[in-house]
């Protein structure tokens, strides 16, 4: 079996009265992929987001790789090989698609390497008929792939997906599969995400939260035929 | 600024051969008069009747026929209160209008930004205000009230109505700094003592907590050496916590831009001045000069103290190009040293060899009804304090500004 | 012991008078995320309109409490319609449209009533507090701001306009969805603070001297006590108004009025470096 | 990509020599150092602003520490090479502290604002408030409201007696105006300024893909400030005088005039925003008919309304319209006042 690559230990975060992540211990294996699952309000996002360091969390470790990353900054974290997509599009608006991959790749290697490698992205996420187009010009779709090709672009051994499908078409959301799978190649991902037809066509392992706590962690299949993840999560919608 | 030899030889050679009409060459038929003012910002007050009493003098000497002949070429620039305009105008009447004579600069600040470049292009320079003393450059000319001269009249005088122990206040640059060493001495000198000296920047305007700290000082007398709008307030607030009835006042600026029309009569009342002119001075000279003035702006309610000073400057210049049969700037020193004075506004007005300051009268007045009512007038006062530092009969090539010191 | 009572009444002025040149930049800041850098210069034309007034022959005080804020108030409005609304969510460029109205404001004033100071003295002599004289205008600036902050604060608490005005501070949309335009309620909060502006200059002109450029003196310290403050209007105004008046007069009395300037820009700069988002950013947080 | 740099260095070189020998037939050289100084600190402030997306609101704080700390060391120096790499460093330093202390306290856009507009404010009165005998720095008296006059001006390095000025000073400030354009432009091609372009448009963004976004805007405005302080210094050479003038907040504003006039985001807009604004007020300065003031708030709240990202876009724009297209050539990066609106 291959090492955790990793783990978090009594990870809580409170905001005043609220514990929005209560205890939680996961631990996530090199080349996995792993879906959190859960309600509105279920502690995910939270989740998400003290492992990118954009929230310290009030108690409890954040492990990477055997190294504690619990109070490091966003940037030392994405600098230490991790990718990262946030629930919003979050690239730059301003300038071409090209550039934002380059700048990406940058960060980990020379400017001649940085274009090789801009150059072999477009490629492989068929960015190539907009690779000189200003971002924020582009249709959603094409933007969340352009966030990815920025992911990608950084070589990682973590990727932290935050809801990658949110908003895209049935198409899209096939090449973004279809892009997920190719980064398990090489890196372990972790995707946020509420759309069970996603998940299912990802299928794989998933985490399922639910009030801050982990909830169960099992195959999709299995997941979802469990009665108490149906009645804290589909519930509503059965 | 102390002159670099060869940076002063290089810049002249430079001028003169940038220009193709060398100065002294002024083959023209007008005489060129540069002016740099504040005709607007925060000290147009004493700029804009200076302005316009430069104007008048040159009107009446354009009218009489001239200079030698030749009708006098005003060439004016607004500095808009922004001292770094000063070195701009300055030089660019100097090398670009190549104008025979400078009048101008308002504040200390103003008059150290350009006379170095008046020195370096030779182009003579007149200063027409009441200022802290002490400049001692052959090229520069200053008909202002100096300390000696005001201070030293206004201490005892002041003192002797209200008591022995002073408190200072004064502006926050170069005037009011010397003129409080000033003030300290004469009122050391007349068995006093100053009890508190404070400094304020040019734009304080609140002197709540000032004037709470005189209080417990508890003086028998103000001086107020206070410069422009903002320290107007003083005299404000200072009348409204009703201390103008309590502790007397003396001032070395108030009025100097007509401050005792802007205060209202409660406000200013029986605050303590000594200057060389005021609205008030029955005499056929002035009272003749107020007619002009009235006739060429409507009304001569804004003369003040320094346009005076600017005019009598004007009319001194005139007087020395045409004694000296040219405008050549060493002739025109020449005669300027030989003791010329002139009958102006504000009484005779002669010009020291030794300092290119001026010999004066200084009349002690006190503010009654918006008025300056005089008290008392010292006629022909000297500059003995440039004179006990400057001599350039002697050494003729000194330049700088001597401070007072204890 | 009076010199402490002295003192004591000089610091509740400051801090009274920092509330009121603050209070109109707050309410804009509050209700519409828009930055007045014009703010000065309304008060500026606040005591102009005073002083104009007066000298026709209008009772002072109607001058300063009816006129000033009205005639200020009206140019507000104009400057709300023709420039600030085509520039709404736009923070930076409201800052610099209204620098660009602060400088136009001063070159008109200057054109028409020329570059000389006026001022008018005050209607309220002074007080005796034991030996000591003090300025008895400084009480009345006091009563005017306590008048202030309790007006501004039933407003917004006890009416309905409060209410909408409160929702339109939490949520922009909030107004709209109530079924109010939000066009009109920035209009009539800029018109609401542009006269609180004009009110504040003309109660400070009886102690100034007042010159077109005047306006520079105030925009620094309203500015930075609104920022300050942070978002919550009233308790914003109090702690920063407070804290800074505390340490400007503290170190005005200790050592010098310059020095009390400098330490309350000191302080403003200590204070957000340590509370990036104002004191009720932190603090108070949710009070009006 | 080498070679069309170089080329368009040649290119901009030559017409960089042409304007700089045709310029003096226009206008007296005296007037244009001056306003070259200005595009030097309008383009401090493009630099930082523009493509770094930091508006400070005090950038004349560094001009003026520049201008100072030149007077201060010529003073005590007696030969300017010396002071012109102090007048350089001071500022940048200072800028350093003044930006981390602010950046490493994710201080927001209007905190900036507010705490680069005290600083300049502290500055201003503290100059102010130093008339005494007792503000002396070496030699160098700090003068107060009236300033340091009579320091050494700019002399041939090494020898003190050559002075550098008049005509001289103003080829000297070209050709300074012209490398410093060449540097930014090199900074904002390198990885460098590809990165502060990126924290411009999307900081956390930046920060994901693993860039220190405080340590590279501490740097970056680091830059702004030794830019800004090497215009200080050749301020004081024009001026011969240095004032706390220079820190006032009308100094401030006016540099953020320029930018956005002349177009923020552009390389050449604040320089030429600064020149042109600079010799307006200049011609206006000469007439009495209407306020100055008037005429630069009506500039700046028009082109707020009307043309936010200035001029140089905008004939950026009708020349790609009417000629440009045919060419095919890449579009010029528009930058859709993003960077305005973002502060």
């Amino acid at each position: 079996m291959a090492e955790t690559v990793l783990e978090t230990v009594n990870l809580t975060m409170r905001f005043g009265g609220v514990t929005a992540c209560d205890n939680v211990d996961f631990s996530l294996k090199a080349r996995e992929l792993r879906c959190l699952i859960g309600p509105n309000g279920a502690g995910k996002t939270t989740f998400f987001k003290c492992l990118t360091g954009l929230l310290t969390p009030t108690e409890g470790q954040v492990i990477m790789r055997g190294e504690e990353t619990t109070n490091w900054d966003t940037h030392v974290i994405a600098s230490e090989g991790v990718g990262i997509k946030t629930q919003v599009p979050n690239v730059l608006d301003g300038v071409s698609v090209q550039e934002n991959i380059w700048l990406a790749a940058r960060r980990f290697c020379s400017s001649a390497d940085a274009s090789r490698k801009t150059e072999e992205v477009i490629d492989r996420l068929s960015l190539s008929t907009i690779a000189t187009s200003e971002v924020g010009r582009l249709a959603h779709g094409e933007r969340q792939r352009v966030e990815l090709g920025i992911v990608a672009a950084g070589d990682p051994w973590l990727v932290l997906l935050d809801e990658p499908a949110a908003g895209m078409t049935s198409d899209d959301v096939e090449q973004m599969i279809e892009i997920i799978h190719d980064m398990t190649k090489t890196a372990a991902v972790i995707i946020v995400e509420h759309d069970m037809q996603f998940i299912r066509s990802v299928a794989t392992e998933v985490t399922v939260f639910h009030q801050g706590r982990i909830l169960m962690e099992d195959h999709v299949d299995t997941v979802m035929s469990d009665p108490t993840v149906r009645n804290v999560y589909l519930g509503k919608k059965a | 600024m102390t002159m670099n030899r060869r940076h002063f030889l290089t810049a002249t050679a430079a001028l003169a051969g940038a220009s193709l009409l060398p100065l002294s060459a002024s083959a023209a038929d007008t005489v060129k008069l540069g002016s740099v003012l504040d005709t607007s910002g925060i000290f147009d007050a004493y700029g804009k009747p200076m302005d316009m009493a430069m104007r008048l003098a040159v009107e009446e000497i354009n009218a009489a026929g001239g200079l030698n002949g030749k009708m006098i070429d005003v060439t004016a620039y607004d500095t808009q209160s922004d001292m770094a305009l000063y070195t701009q105008y300055g030089r660019q009447l100097t090398q670009q209008d190549e104008v025979d004579v400078v009048h101008g600069g308002i504040l200390s600040a103003s008059r150290e930004a350009i006379r170095p470049t008046m020195r370096k292009t030779n182009t003579l320079y007149f200063y027409n205000v009441l200022y802290e003393g002490g400049v001692c450059d052959r090229n520069i000319f200053i008909n202002g009230v100096t300390p000696a001269q005001q201070v030293e009249a206004l201490i005892p005088f002041a003192m002797n109505k209200a008591g022995k122990k002073v408190y200072v206040l004064a502006a926050d640059y170069n005037y009011g700094q010397i003129t409080a060493k000033w003030i300290q001495k004469y009122v050391a000198e007349n068995g006093g003592e100053t009890v508190a000296v404070d400094f304020f920047p040019l734009d304080v305007s609140d002197f709540g907590s000032t004037i709470a700290k005189i209080q417990a000082a508890d003086p028998d007398l103000i001086v107020a050496s206070l410069v422009g709008g903002a320290h107007l307030s003083f005299f404000r607030q200072w009348a409204a916590a009703g201390m103008n009835k309590k502790i007397p006042m003396a001032s070395t600026t108030l009025g100097v831009g007509n401050e005792h029309k802007v205060l209202t009569a409660e406000e200013g009342d029986g605050i303590m001045v000594a200057y060389n002119y005021s609205q008030e001075l029955d005499t056929p000279a002035n009272n003749a000069f107020k007619k002009k003035w009235a006739e060429a702006y409507g009304d001569a309610n804004g003369v003040h103290e320094i346009a005076v000073s600017n005019y009598q400057g004007v009319l001194t210049w005139a007087e020395a190009v045409k004694k000296a049969g040219s405008t050549d700037r060493d002739m025109v020193i020449e005669a300027l040293e030989s003791g010329l004075s002139i009958e102006g506004p504000a009484g005779t007005v002669t010009v020291d060899p030794k300092t290119h300051h001026a010999v004066l009268d200084v009349h002690i007045m006190e503010f009654d009804g918006q008025k300056m009512k005089v008290l008392e007038t010292l006629k022909q006062r000297q500059p003995i304090d440039t004179q006990a530092v400057c001599d350039l009969e002697a050494n003729p090539n000194d330049n700088q500004q001597y401070e007072i010191k204890f | 012991m009076d010199l402490a009572a002295v003192i004591v009444v000089e610091t509740v002025y400051a801090v009274a008078s920092l509330i009121l040149i603050s209070a109109g930049l707050a309410i804009v800041f509050g209700m519409m995320k828009v930055i007045n850098l014009a703010h000065g210069e309304f008060m500026m034309m606040g005591g102009y309109a005073t002083i104009t007034a007066v000298n026709l022959g209008i009772n002072i005080y109607i001058a300063m409490l009816v006129i000033a804020p009205i005639v200020v108030g009206l140019i507000g409005l104009l400057v709300e319609r023709l420039v600030i609304r085509h520039l709404y969510g736009r923070l930076v460029d409201t800052m610099l449209a209204t620098w660009g109205l602060s400088l136009f404001f001063v070159g008109i004033v200057t054109m028409i009533f020329g570059n000389t100071t006026t001022g008018i003295s005050t209607p309220i002599p002074g007080i005796s507090i034991g030996d000591y004289q003090i300025n008895g205008y400084n009480f009345f600036i006091v009563i005017i701001s306590i008048l202030l902050v309790l007006l501004i604060y039933f407003v917004l608490k006890g009416t309905r306009l409060g209410l909408i005005a409160r929702g339109t501070m939490q949520r922009s949309d909030m107004a709209a969805a109530l079924g109010y335009s939000p066009d009109r309620i920035y209009m009539a909060t800029f018109f609401v603070g542009s006269a609180l502006s004009g009110l504040a200059g003309a109660v400070l002109a009886p102690l100034v001297g007042l010159v077109p450029s005047s306006g520079g003196a105030y925009i620094a310290k309203a500015f930075i006590t609104v920022i300050s403050g942070g978002p919550s209007v009233i308790a914003g105004l109090i702690s920063s108004g407070g804290f800074f008046g505390v340490v400007n007069q503290f170190f005005t009395f200790a050592i010098s009025p310059v020095v009390g300037e400098v330490a309350l820009l000191v302080s403003a700069v200590i204070l957000l470096r340590l509370l990036p988002q104002g004191v009720t950013g932190r603090f108070l947080k949710g009070k009006l | 990509m080498r070679e069309i740099t170089l080329q368009r260095f040649a290119i901009a070189l030559v017409i960089a020599g042409i304007v700089m020998t045709l310029l003096p037939l226009m206008v007296g050289t005296y007037t244009l150092t001056l306003l070259l100084v200005y595009g030097m600190l309008a383009m401090s402030l493009g630099l930082i602003w523009g493509f770094g997306g930091i508006l400070c609101f005090g950038q004349a704080a560094f001009f003026g520490l520049g201008a100072y700390a030149y007077a201060i060391a010529a003073i005590n120096f007696g030969e300017s090479t010396v002071p012109m790499i102090i007048a350089v460093l001071v500022p940048a330093a200072f800028a350093a502290v003044l930006g981390g202390m602010m950046f490493y306290g994710r201080l927001g856009d209007v905190y900036l604002g507010v705490i680069t507009l005290v600083v300049t404010l502290i500055f201003f009165k503290f100059m102010n408030s130093t008339a005494g005998p007792e503000y002396v720095i070496g030699t160098a008296r700090l003068g107060g409201f009236n300033g340091i006059p009579g320091y050494q001006t700019l002399n041939v390095p090494g020898l003190p007696e050559q002075y550098i000025y008049g005509d001289s000073l103003y080829y000297v400030t070209f050709i300074a105006l012209f490398v410093v354009y060449w540097l930014v432009n090199w900074v904002l091609q390198s990885p460098f300024g590809r990165v502060a372009v990126a924290i411009r448009e999307n900081e956390q963004r930046a920060s994901l893909m693993g860039y220190d976004i405080r340590a590279r805007k501490t740097v970056l405005f680091a830059v702004g400030g030794a830019i800004a302080g090497l215009a200080g210094a050749f301020y004081a050479n024009w001026a011969e005088i240095v004032t706390p003038g220079l820190f006032s907040l009308g100094q401030s504003a006016e540099i953020i005039i320029w930018c956005i006039v002349g177009g923020l985001g552009t390389r050449l807009g604040p320089i030429l925003g600064a020149a042109g604004l600079a010799y307006l007020k200049f011609k206006l300065g000469q007439q009495m008919l209407i306020d100055n003031a008037v005429i630069t708030g009506i500039i700046l709240v028009l082109f707020v309304l009307f043309l936010p990202k200035g001029l140089v876009p905008a004939i950026e724009k009708i020349w790609r319209l009417s000629v440009g297209r045919k060419r095919g050539r890449r579009p010029a990066r528009s930058r859709r006042g993003r960077a305005a609106s973002h502060g």
